[in-house]
């Protein structure tokens, strides 16, 4: 579409527990950046049953992950998914600020 | 730039509204300005002044009435939430007001982006 | 307690792309409801809206609902007068229809049925996306 | 029989108390004792007195109050989630009392079933 | 096990957006009692996306829906999964009744 | 307001069999803290407990949780404390660590992994069943 705007799409629920994870990388276009926050912070590991999923993705969309939340979930140790960067609460207001439209899949 | 929050929960429940408080002071702390948050849903119950969470644990209610007060950030509770969950002017902590639901539209006109955190 | 209806006259001039994202089941939580009456306030302010219902949230526009028996408002018919309201941009994902094994004939109000895709595209054209 | 009841989630946000209310009347009319209905969690705003949903739509509190009251049904009301959550005893609607988890334990003890509601 | 009950389990959550029906399912043991309410009675359609899950059950589980919701939710003209059975909220209480213990996944 | 803490004595002589199911994760909900207030008072009615995670449960126990980050309270340790109490019967599902890359290994306490279908007769030969 000509009048395509910039889109940051943020998750917080467990991937493993609810389908907002599945329905955000199924409608989130490419260049689109996805945010893991709260309980969906475990979208980001390696080696689970969704860890495929997200990977399909990691080459077309951008995806982050609160790093306060990994770690209050004990994962700092835990490797994450190819590609996926970490970034604080200053770097989740900087993605808002540099997207035109935040969408958060509840 | 200025921003526009809306949480839909409660305190303690769910995460939504530390979250959304965690982000909304990175935010000032960045320069920014949020200019609303608009409290929806179960989130009402963020500006219920008798919240007592035990001392070692945090108190959002009071968190945001200083967040409202010291950063004037307009704290709006929804009327018609807020009627559905006995929130009445008696229980509100200071910083908080209840209004109607334009103005949570009025926020996603005016400000350059609207965030959302819920359940 | 301000007015729960602003005036059209005081609202802001600006138009934004509005988009309400209805993704949960009705009566199951009240997120439906309440998300409903954003979509009735907003369209005072004479902006551009588009609805849409994807994942469980096809189940709101199910025709035929009867709460009776479980002692809640039946608030189905409420969708029928968003035209009313001006709102008119109706959107279901087509692949959120199919897997629940319903079709638009089940529907209780006209939409546009889109893909993924096209949703997508859709929603990188939006201002404002709320959902709840 | 004996039942014992079990509500995590406060009234309108989820249908659990409402599936809950509607399993205790069926219970009494079926000729069982509903011992005790246990408030945990967000539950706890079950009892708000000054909750005033618009006048087609269901009162939980007021539902609940009448069946405490009718058919002896304690209604607990537990006092750490309520504490959190701003519950007081100046907003307890008529027939709730708050008390502690052993409540909970115990009607779990000597109730036949224990039946629980939440999200 | 020799102390064996028997069980009944309720489910309130959508399969399409939960686990809970999933995990209530893979734990059921053969012989319980398994009842849908609220928004899991859309587990009970048939010809969706998890209606051969819940198919595959119904031979050694008796699975339930409860009407009242069934109806509130717009289902009583969609056909239901062989074997599934409606009950009314004092057929609730009945299955309480029958079985030793209640176990609710949320 | 009662005390929080019944005394043993005054506790009913039944000894049922209490299971817990605790399948949600820490943090994301009040969920995982408030059942785990269960578990510490249900200690005093001396009862035979038993507690169980499965599905996003099971992240309850992962070792190193280190909240400062979300200002929230940190309550891993308290699992650890649950013996203190004799609170010993603690149960993990195999089928969700391993869907969720974890071992035994990255938990906080010592636990018995079941299948689940050892799981489930475990289950069957409870009195009373709570989970949140």
């Amino acid at each position: 579409m000509s009048n395509d705007i910039k889109m940051l799409h943020t998750v917080n629920k467990s991937p493993f527990e609810r389908n907002s994870l599945e329905s955000c990388l199924r409608l989130a276009k490419d260049g689109s950046a996805v945010l893991l926050i709260e309980d969906a912070v475990y979208g980001a590991l390696l080696n689970t049953s969704v860890s495929d999923q997200v990977a399909a993705r990691t080459g077309n969309l951008r995806v982050c992950v609160l790093g306060a939340d990994l770690n209050a979930r004990g994962l700092a140790d835990k490797p994450l998914i190819d590609g996926v960067e970490i970034v604080d609460y200053g770097g989740f207001v900087d993605l808002a600020c540099e997207h035109d439209t935040v969408q958060s899949w509840l | 730039m200025k921003f526009g929050i809306l949480v839909n929960e409660g305190p303690f429940t769910h995460q939504a509204s530390d979250s959304a408080y965690l982000f909304a002071k990175a935010a000032i702390a960045k320069g920014h300005e949020v200019t609303r948050v608009f409290f929806y849903h179960d989130a009402v119950n963020n500006s219920n002044k008798h919240s007592a969470p035990q001392s070692d644990d945090r108190n959002l209610v009071k968190l945001w009435s200083e967040l409202g007060t010291e950063h004037g950030v307009d704290l709006v509770v929804c009327v018609a939430a807020a009627l559905r969950r006995g929130i009445t002017d008696d229980l509100l902590a200071e910083g908080f007001n209840i209004s109607g639901l334009g103005q949570l539209i009025e926020v996603g006109i005016e400000a350059d982006r609207l965030v959302t955190f819920g359940d | 307690m301000a007015d729960d209806y602003d005036d059209d006259d005081d609202g802001p001039e600006v138009v934004k792309r509005f988009m309400f994202v209805n993704r949960k089941a009705p009566y199951g939580s009240i997120y439906a409801l309440e998300s409903l009456e954003v979509v009735l306030i907003s369209a005072a302010f004479d902006q551009d809206v588009s609805v849409v219902f994807m994942d469980d949230g096809v189940f709101q526009i199910k025709k035929g609902h009867d709460t009776d028996g479980i002692n809640m408002k039946n608030f189905s018919k409420t969708y029928r007068a968003l035209d009313g309201y001006d709102v008119e941009k109706l959107y279901v994902e087509a692949e959120s229809l199919a897997a629940r094994g319903l079709t638009e004939e089940d529907l209780i109000v006209d939409v546009e049925v889109l893909s993924s895709s096209a949703l997508s595209d859709l929603m990188n054209s939006q201002d404002v996306v709320i959902s709840a």
